[in-house]
């Protein structure tokens, strides 16, 4: 597969590591009333979708970017490709 | 293979010689490089502008951009990442560069001596194009002097510094796997040439 | 119709008029006391045991496509209980010994062959993993003995005992693991079950459940709305994709695993043996092929298909375990969807719906499961409760912290 | 032609003596032909010697020869010749060489002729002539489809014993040496706006089009002769013959520097994005490659487009005993008269429903070979010269045993009639070859005028067909297919290409009748030749309802073959359509899937092979251990020293005691560079490791190095190391040597991804810095030696868990940690990795007075056990802090990563595993890793397990061995014996419960 990197263009998805949905930047707040199941669904369970899956990709063998690749898991083609650090703020995320 | 014996320690090179690994094929020489200091500088949040302008007036031209290296004098840099560059500079007279760049940056920016963490081949001659397409996926052909790209070779992440489109490039890979990715590159051009 | 050497014999000699369906293509009725939704090996073999062991013949496996058709007829065809926890082996040892009465008791020939399944290892560190896993194969009352590199060497002359970069210092062997027909298994559990009752229904995909206050009442389809007292999902790869309907989200993610055949040769590798230094892991089927495979292509995928990267990986441990394999050519490759969980270990339990029951979470090892977890499901079907062997598999185990982990590697589905 | 032909360059054989002279040993060697007639080769199948020409294939040569029998089938051992003269041939497949580069089921289609080629027929005993398991073709009856489900079942025991080694020992097809390959393989990627797949006319065309607009091309084609069909053909392109512009093509290709001419390449696989497998061929052509030189070359090759030309494959009609050497389908037996210049006899017949196959008899005609008949099955066939025509007619049996002698045919008025021929050419018409338009979602879809499947559905991505892959089967639709094609093509990526003026060539149209197979006759058809299936298979799989394509496949084993049914699935299809009383094309079609012709293990691999099969990584200490005769082992990627052998010493133990007694007694050195070493600085790095390590680290002061565990999100334990804090906003942290780059991973995802606006930044350093181990009461001393005078490192001013940056040697930069493993008085000093190989050296001479030893990974295991400390065994994935008896450590005042979801019940309960130590009541006895635990007394099984031992050893210092494992409330069992039981190995020992810190359990001696 090509990953389009948003910053250094086509590269071999061989050169990165995959990690899965992206919804694991979503990290529950550990004081939260419901920490406990919050932290559960956040770490186990998946929509898993045929189709379109954000899923992030980290380019170990590259610039060290961690990426979220918006794919289609039916046809494996790729509709995005940004920066997780950047999805990471935008949802919020900070410190 | 530079003033190494500046105290009672000798420096054996990545392949661990006391002189550099030379090999000669018809149209393609391999160099085994070990005479520059290398120093990673990352900027700090906040500290994006001033760190490029500080190492600029240190290095005496800008920062290279992304996927790219430039040499300025005695300095080159290539781009490693976000915010994160390679500097190197001539061993002899900056085995602490990675001291002199953090007092140039201060506090905008982290720097960290990176000068043994590397093993460096340099490829040169009219066959590079045909021995690198044997060892890694970038498009080569396509590429232009000042390209940085870091690839893998034979299952060996590097950075590819192409000098002279065809003619000459710098190949930078883990010092402590020299040996493999010297028998990839050898073994490459044997199989090429 | 009984299948033996006489009525094959019988059959040739007048011309093969004789030879009836292996199942029948019913249209599906009304309603049914268990619809099985999956024609796969899992669904099959469930409802062969539902009906053989419990008298329970008025069910249906609905599929989606051809029955046989998912991982059951995509698989390396590896059977073993080599497993190391105790909520894993006692499951996978009840499966080896179904696998071994298994022909006779479905009167189907399905070539269960165990010429043993030998796992290299190439550390120390590795050897005392496969201690502690050959004892608890022992105490759970599989079989295990650990080899030397002689003893290897004795088995496998031909492996890389030279100039390996990941010198072999050892292996485990489990005499009783071996290989089946993977195709004949499904066939089999068909032809069983269909002979008992079972209606098998192909080309029949769910679109849907009818839930009315949390009690599941059956299943739309495309040959329309089939009523059940139960419906048990049973969909491996596509459970996240059925599951959903029912307003479920799994603790599965979907992974492709590609497989590989080389061209027919005269024998070359009795037993399956596994590379303990990459992903490799090679048997020879009675027909000359080499079967083997590797590691999955590590991203969530539905197409049945992967990519280059993990083919040459494959192919490098093998050349770096048996160089004599050299010129050898690998003829076909396909891939399987994976119900990857996230500990390795699959789940067969009931779910907060009244009377919807589910079955997944496999990861590549559904195929050597298939007897256990046919008879296990069909247990808890028609019990309500779990089989003993199989009370570990539970939905909500990650909830409570208690992993069945055999590969250490976390919430990670991609990494078991 | 034969002027064509000298224009080309090859010699045509003129009615001279010359001819006359090889004719004399070639007996069916034609005139004219592609091939070399200068240069004689000699080749060997089955031990007898043979001569050809370059250009001949081991197929030609041998039909040349006059040898139509080259195999045998794969379950009833038939007698067999070669049937097409492709990469699609089922039955022609040999052993090709010997030794370590024998060569299986290599089809003698494709094989190249070589001087001194060897080739012998496999799956045959004793000989092919003369083939003992041919018995079974006496048995057919019995052995039909699926027969095998049916039986052997009685009584259970005899599968394995009886049945299964048999039908092992009976099956598979050619064999291998069992030496090792000694030829090397390479690897490579290219680059290309667009691939053509595929050198006939329309690849050639569309490389011709996009090469002169500049574009960047590759052209590959599986064939060592570029052309395709065009060499088999006597069309003529313009005024050239079609070889001759096949050359012209050729030249102006090969002077474009930005085209890429690829013979014998064959396309693979069409993988996802654009990238396609291809293997390159390099030297299967000669006796063996040159030195250095790759046997094959496996290129992943990048396309922004492709055009598959890959064009079609012809198909034969099914009737019965249609499988004997001879029988051949009719464009192969054209291209062998045509390219080859061979013929499989002088007596030809043929067999068709098309209009292409009067091409065949035209041709052999035209060659001077007799063709006795020519039987169209179409009632309004067109007319024939020099061959007598027989419309409406079917052949319908056949005889010769050996090789085909006659045929039978049921004439259109229902008599029957004897046709006496050596060899047979069948058209059924033809496929197009749609195989990597279906490697990704493409499915085919039926073209009625052509009576065949075309690409369809959702192609690989930029991927277009043309020419006859497409269903275009005229050399003139071809040429333009590919022009078009390619323009369109290069108009997507902005590149303007013009179509070329297109030369004159035939136009043919496509006039076919389907017709799969003839129906009347007892006898068996064959449709896979190869695994011998017939339509009486899939009669009686549709008979058992085994209707779906893929049960028909997996049942009869329908295209399973090595050719993959490239022959033979569509007869198969049509004839189950038929039974099925539906369309073929609701039938459907069974998965092509990569790779498009069979692929060798060896080019698959390339240059990872033996040692270099992965990356070997070095200490900076390797040089000089390897001269103490160190012992090596592999510990992830690393080489480390396992111990370091002393002259007299005859067993490895003697030698690790040595190094624990004389490091606990005086001083030992080891290499620790291989812990993974991650550099983090920035205003918010002690705040981000607080997030990292499940313990606290915001507190620790500058010149401070603590002990850090890290968890992963779901609580357990996956690496613990040291973090040095050298400034308030620099640490180094280091990992265990296996986790490295997995801690880094973690570190910049929870960075990038988790906390990004922490002031964080990270870079690994683990090379740049050789780092050793200086333990025992004496390793103060023996610094002392080493540091330079001016920094104090006495037990006051550096005291333990202490760091700084020194200078060694006189002025060499370094770094000194004073952290323990061993449990000893200890240091870890670093020196840029350049200097690694003379520290150690220096650090040698210093300590010989204190008779410093190095000590390998072996005493350094020995120690840690002895210290209680865990490793990788211990953390294994499934331990929590609370298991590795650090609960306490876990805080609960802050956000790190795993510790919510450490607090869950199963991780709590009050019989959890804790870490504990194991001492043998009788001291001799060992107590193997790996080992169960048992109370004292009670059953052993599963169910009364209590824990394991993770990780034991000899302890030198104890005298005895001694293990650490986790027990069930082992913290609570201290002083209890219990059974440390060892099934596997027969072994069962008695051990009492201890400490898990064997050694100075006060740890008095590290501070010292």
């Amino acid at each position: 597969m090509i990953i389009n990197h948003p910053i250094l263009g086509p590269r071999d998805s061989q050169e990165f590591t995959y990690l899965g949905d992206a919804t694991l930047i979503d990290r529950p707040d550990w004081q939260a009333e419901d920490a406990a199941d919050q932290f559960h669904d956040y770490l186990y369970l998946r929509d898993n979708p045929a189709g379109e899956h954000r899923e992030l990709w980290f380019h170990e063998q590259g610039d060290r970017s961690w990426l979220v690749v918006t794919r289609n898991t039916v046809t494996h083609e790729i509709l995005t490709v940004e920066l997780a650090r950047d999805v990471a703020r935008t949802r919020g995320r900070s410190k | 293979m530079g003033k190494f014996d500046n105290h009672g320690l000798n420096a054996v090179s990545p392949l661990g010689g006391s002189e550099p690994q030379v090999d000669a094929f018809a149209g393609l020489l391999i160099r085994e490089v070990t005479d520059r200091a290398l120093a990673s500088l990352s900027a700090r949040q906040g500290g994006e502008d001033a760190v490029k302008s500080a190492a600029a007036s240190y290095l005496g031209g800008a920062l290279p951009e992304p996927a790219s290296w430039n040499a300025n004098g005695e300095f080159a840099a290539w781009w490693m990442g976000p915010d994160l560059w390679m500097v190197s500079a001539p061993h002899d007279s900056h085995e602490l560069l990675a001291a002199e760049l953090k007092d140039a940056v201060g506090e905008a920016g982290s720097v960290v001596e990176q000068t043994d963490g590397w093993c460096r081949f340099d490829m040169e001659g009219g066959r590079c194009f045909d021995v690198l397409e044997r060892l890694c996926n970038a498009d080569i052909r396509a590429g232009k002097p000042g390209d940085a790209t870091r690839t893998s070779m034979e299952h060996l992440g590097v950075f590819l510094l192409c000098h002279e489109a065809g003619q000459k490039y710098s190949i930078v890979g883990p010092r402590s796997s020299a040996g493999s990715l010297h028998h990839a590159l050898v073994g490459a051009a044997q199989s090429a040439i | 119709m009984r299948y033996s050497g006489l009525k094959v014999i019988k059959e040739a000699l007048t011309g093969h008029k004789g030879w009836r369906p292996t199942w029948r293509d019913p249209e599906p009725k009304k309603s049914y006391d268990v619809v099985i939704i999956g024609g796969g090996g899992h669904g099959l073999a469930t409802a062969y045991y539902l009906a053989k062991e419990h008298g329970i013949t008025n069910v249906a496996v609905i599929e989606k496509g051809w029955i046989g058709g998912g991982n059951v007829g995509r698989n390396t065809t590896i059977i073993r209980s080599n497993y190391l926890l105790d909520g894993n082996e006692p499951f996978y040892e009840l499966s080896l010994k179904l696998w071994e009465g298994l022909e006779q008791d479905f009167n189907y020939n399905a070539m269960v062959s165990q010429r043993g399944i030998l796992n290299l290892v190439h550390t120390d560190a590795q050897r005392d993993a496969a201690r502690r896993r050959g004892n608890a194969m022992i105490l759970n009352g599989s079989d295990a003995e650990l080899l030397d590199v002689d003893g290897v060497r004795a088995m496998y002359p031909f492996l890389n005992f030279n100039n390996a970069r990941f010198p072999i210092k050892g292996g485990l062997l489990h005499r009783r693991g071996g290989t089946v027909r993977h195709d004949a298994v499904a066939w089999g559990y068909a032809r069983g079950a269909d002979l008992r009752g079972v209606d098998i229904i192909q080309n029949c995909e769910v679109t849907g459940f009818k839930i009315e206050n949390g009690k599941c009442l059956g299943v739309e389809t495309t040959k329309g709305f089939i009523g059940a007292n139960k419906v048990a999902s049973c969909v491996a790869g596509s459970s996240s994709r059925v599951m959903e309907k029912a307003g479920m989200r799994l603790p599965i993610e979907s992974h492709v695993l590609q497989a590989f055949v080389s061209e027919g040769l005269k024998p070359v590798l009795d037993g399956v043996i596994t590379f303990g230094a990459g992903h490799f892991y090679c048997s020879q089927s009675d027909k000359g092929g080499l079967v083997f495979g590797g590691d999955l292509d590590m991203y969530n995928s539905y197409a049945q298909r992967g990519n280059l990267p993990v083919v040459e990986d494959v192919m490098e441990g093998g050349m770096a375990l048996i160089p004599a394999l050299g010129r050898v050519r690998m003829l076909r490759s396909w891939g399987g969807i994976m119900d990857m969980s996230m500990d390795g270990s699959p789940y067969i339990d009931k779910t907060h719906v009244d009377g919807l029951y589910f079955n997944g979470g496999w990861c590549y090892g559904g195929f050597k499961a298939t007897p256990a977890s046919g008879w296990c499901y069909a247990h808890l079907l028609a019990t309500g409760t779990p089989h003993k062997t199989a009370a570990a598999y539970r939905l909500d185990r990650f909830r409570k912290g208690c992993m069945i982990d055999e590969k250490g590697q976390g919430a990670q589905p991609n990494l078991h | 032609m034969t002027d064509a032909v000298m224009n080309t360059g090859t010699v045509a054989f003129q009615a001279d003596g010359s001819t006359g002279a090889r004719k004399g040993v070639q007996v069916n060697r034609l005139d004219g032909g592609l091939i070399k007639g200068s240069k004689a080769l000699t080749f060997s199948f089955d031990g007898k010697r043979y001569t050809g020409f370059e250009g001949d294939t081991l197929a030609s040569a041998l039909l040349a020869n006059g040898v139509r029998l080259m195999g045998r089938s794969f379950k009833y051992h038939r007698p067999r010749g070669v049937l097409t003269s492709g990469s699609e041939e089922p039955n022609a497949l040999v052993e090709l060489r010997s030794g370590g580069r024998q060569e299986p089921n290599t089809r003698a289609t494709t094989a190249e002729l070589y001087d001194g080629l060897e080739a012998n027929s496999q799956n045959r005993w004793p000989s092919l002539q003369h083939d003992f398991m041919a018995v079974n073709d006496r048995f057919s009856n019995f052995l039909t489809a699926g027969f095998y489900y049916k039986t052997f079942m009685w009584p259970a025991a005899f599968w394995e014993k009886i049945y299964e080694p048999i039908i092992r020992k009976a099956a598979g097809l050619g064999s291998i040496s069992f030496e090792d390959d000694p030829d090397a393989y390479d690897k490579g990627f290219l680059h290309c706006d667009l691939l053509v797949i595929g050198a006939g006319p329309t690849g050639l065309m569309a490389a011709l089009t996009a090469g002169r607009s500049g574009a960047q091309v590759i052209i590959a084609d599986e064939d060592f002769l570029l052309g395709g069909r065009l060499n088999a053909e006597t069309f003529g392109i313009g005024d050239l013959t079609g070889s001759a512009w096949v050359e012209q093509v050729q030249a102006e290709l090969a002077a474009m520097p930005n085209v890429r001419v690829m013979p014998r390449t064959t396309i693979i696989g069409a993988f996802d994005h654009g990238i396609y497998g291809a293997v390159e061929r390099v030297s299967d052509h000669v006796l063996a490659p040159e030195a250095g030189k790759p046997r094959q070359i496996l290129w992943r090759i990048y396309s922004k487009r492709a055009m598959l030309a890959a064009g079609a494959t012809e198909r034969p009609i099914a009737f019965e005993n249609n499988d004997r050497p001879g029988v051949m389908l009719a464009g192969a037996v054209r291209a062998y008269a045509n390219r080859w210049a061979a013929t499989p006899d002088q007596t030809v017949a043929v067999f068709t429903n098309n209009d292409d196959g009067h091409r065949t008899a035209a041709d052999l005609i035209a060659k001077g070979v007799k063709v006795t008949a020519v039987i169209d099955t179409r009632a309004d066939a067109p007319q024939v010269d020099g061959a007598e025509l027989f419309a409406g007619a079917q052949v319908v049996d056949t005889k010769g045993r050996l090789g085909l002698e006659s045929v039978q045919l049921r004439l259109a008025n229902g008599t029957t009639r004897d046709v006496h021929c050596g060899a047979l050419a069948v058209s059924g018409g033809w496929n197009p070859n749609v195989h990597l338009t279906c490697h990704q979602r493409g499915r085919p879809a039926w073209r009625e005028d052509i009576a065949a499947f075309v690409p369809a559905g959702t192609l690989p991505q930029n991927m277009s067909v043309a020419g006859a892959a497409n269903g275009d089967f005229s050399t003139a639709a071809a040429l333009r297919a590919g022009a078009e094609g390619a323009v369109a093509a290069l108009s997507e990526l902005g590149i303007t290409a013009k179509t070329a003026d297109l030369p004159e060539a035939e136009d043919a149209p496509i006039n076919v009748t389907p017709f799969w197979y003839v129906k009347e006759g007892k006898g068996r058809a064959w449709l896979d030749q190869q695994n011998d299936v017939t339509v009486k298979d899939v009669k009686l799989a549709h008979q058992e309802n085994f209707r779906s394509v893929e049960h028909l496949k997996r049942y009869t084993t329908l295209g399973m073959a090595t050719d993959q049914g490239k022959t033979s699935n569509m007869g198969g299809l049509a004839i189950m359509a038929e039974l099925a009383g539906k369309q073929i094309p609701e039938v459907g079609t069974t998965m092509f899937r990569p790779p498009y012709t069979p692929v060798s293990f060896g080019v698959m691999a390339g240059r990872s092979v033996g040692e270099e099969f992965r990356p070997t990584r070095k200490t900076p200490s390797h040089k000089w251990a390897e001269e103490q005769g160190a012992e090596f082992v592999e510990v992830g990627q690393w080489l480390r020293a396992q111990w370091f052998p002393k002259a007299g010493e005859t067993h490895w133990r003697q030698s690790v005691d040595r190094e624990v007694l004389q490091t606990r007694n005086s001083v030992g050195i080891c290499d620790v560079t291989t812990l993974g070493k991650i550099d983090v600085q920035g205003k918010d790095a002690a705040a981000f490791l607080n997030k990292m390590y499940a313990n606290a680290f915001a507190k620790l002061p500058v010149g401070k190095v603590r002990y850090g565990l890290m968890l992963r999100e779901d609580g357990i334990a996956y690496d613990d190391g040291t973090a040095a804090r050298f400034a308030e906003d620099h640490f180094v942290v280091t990992t265990t040597t296996a986790n490295a780059v997995l801690v880094y991973r973690n570190m910049e995802f929870a960075r990038q991804c988790l906390f990004p606006d922490m002031d964080v930044q990270l870079i690994s350093t683990t090379e740049a810095w050789a780092q050793f181990a200086v333990a025992g009461p004496n390793a103060r001393k023996l610094l002392q030696k080493v540091v330079d005078p001016e920094f104090n490192i006495s037990n006051e001013a550096f005291p333990f868990m202490g760091c700084g940056e020194v200078t060694v040697a006189g002025g060499c930069r370094a770094r000194l940690f004073r952290i323990s493993f061993s449990g000893e008085l200890a240091y870890e000093i670093a020196v840029p990795t350049r200097y690694g190989d003379a520290m150690i050296r220096k650090l040698m001479e210093a300590g010989e007075e204190f008779g410093a030893v190095p000590y390998g990974t072996e005493a350094l295991g020995v120690m840690r056990i002895e210290k209680g400390h865990a490793a990788g065994n211990e953390l294994n994935g499934t331990t929590s802090a609370l298991n590795l008896g650090m609960g306490r450590m876990v805080s609960k005042k802050k956000d790190c990563i795993g510790n919510k979801l450490s607090e869950r019940e199963g991780m709590n309960q009050e019989d959890a595993l804790k870490l504990v130590g194991f001492k043998p009541v009788n001291a001799a006895d060992p107590v193997p890793a790996g080992s169960h635990l048992m109370n004292a007394d009670g059953e052993v099984s599963a169910a009364t397990d209590q824990g394991y031992i993770t990780s034991a050893a000899y302890s030198p210092v104890l005298g005895c061995s001694i293990g650490i494992g986790f027990l069930k409330r082992g913290d609570a069992r201290k002083g209890e014996v219990i059974r440390a039981v060892n099934p596997l190995e027969g072994k069962e020992v008695q051990v009492e419960v201890v400490s898990a810190h064997f050694v100075d359990p006060e740890g008095e001696r590290l501070r010292g």
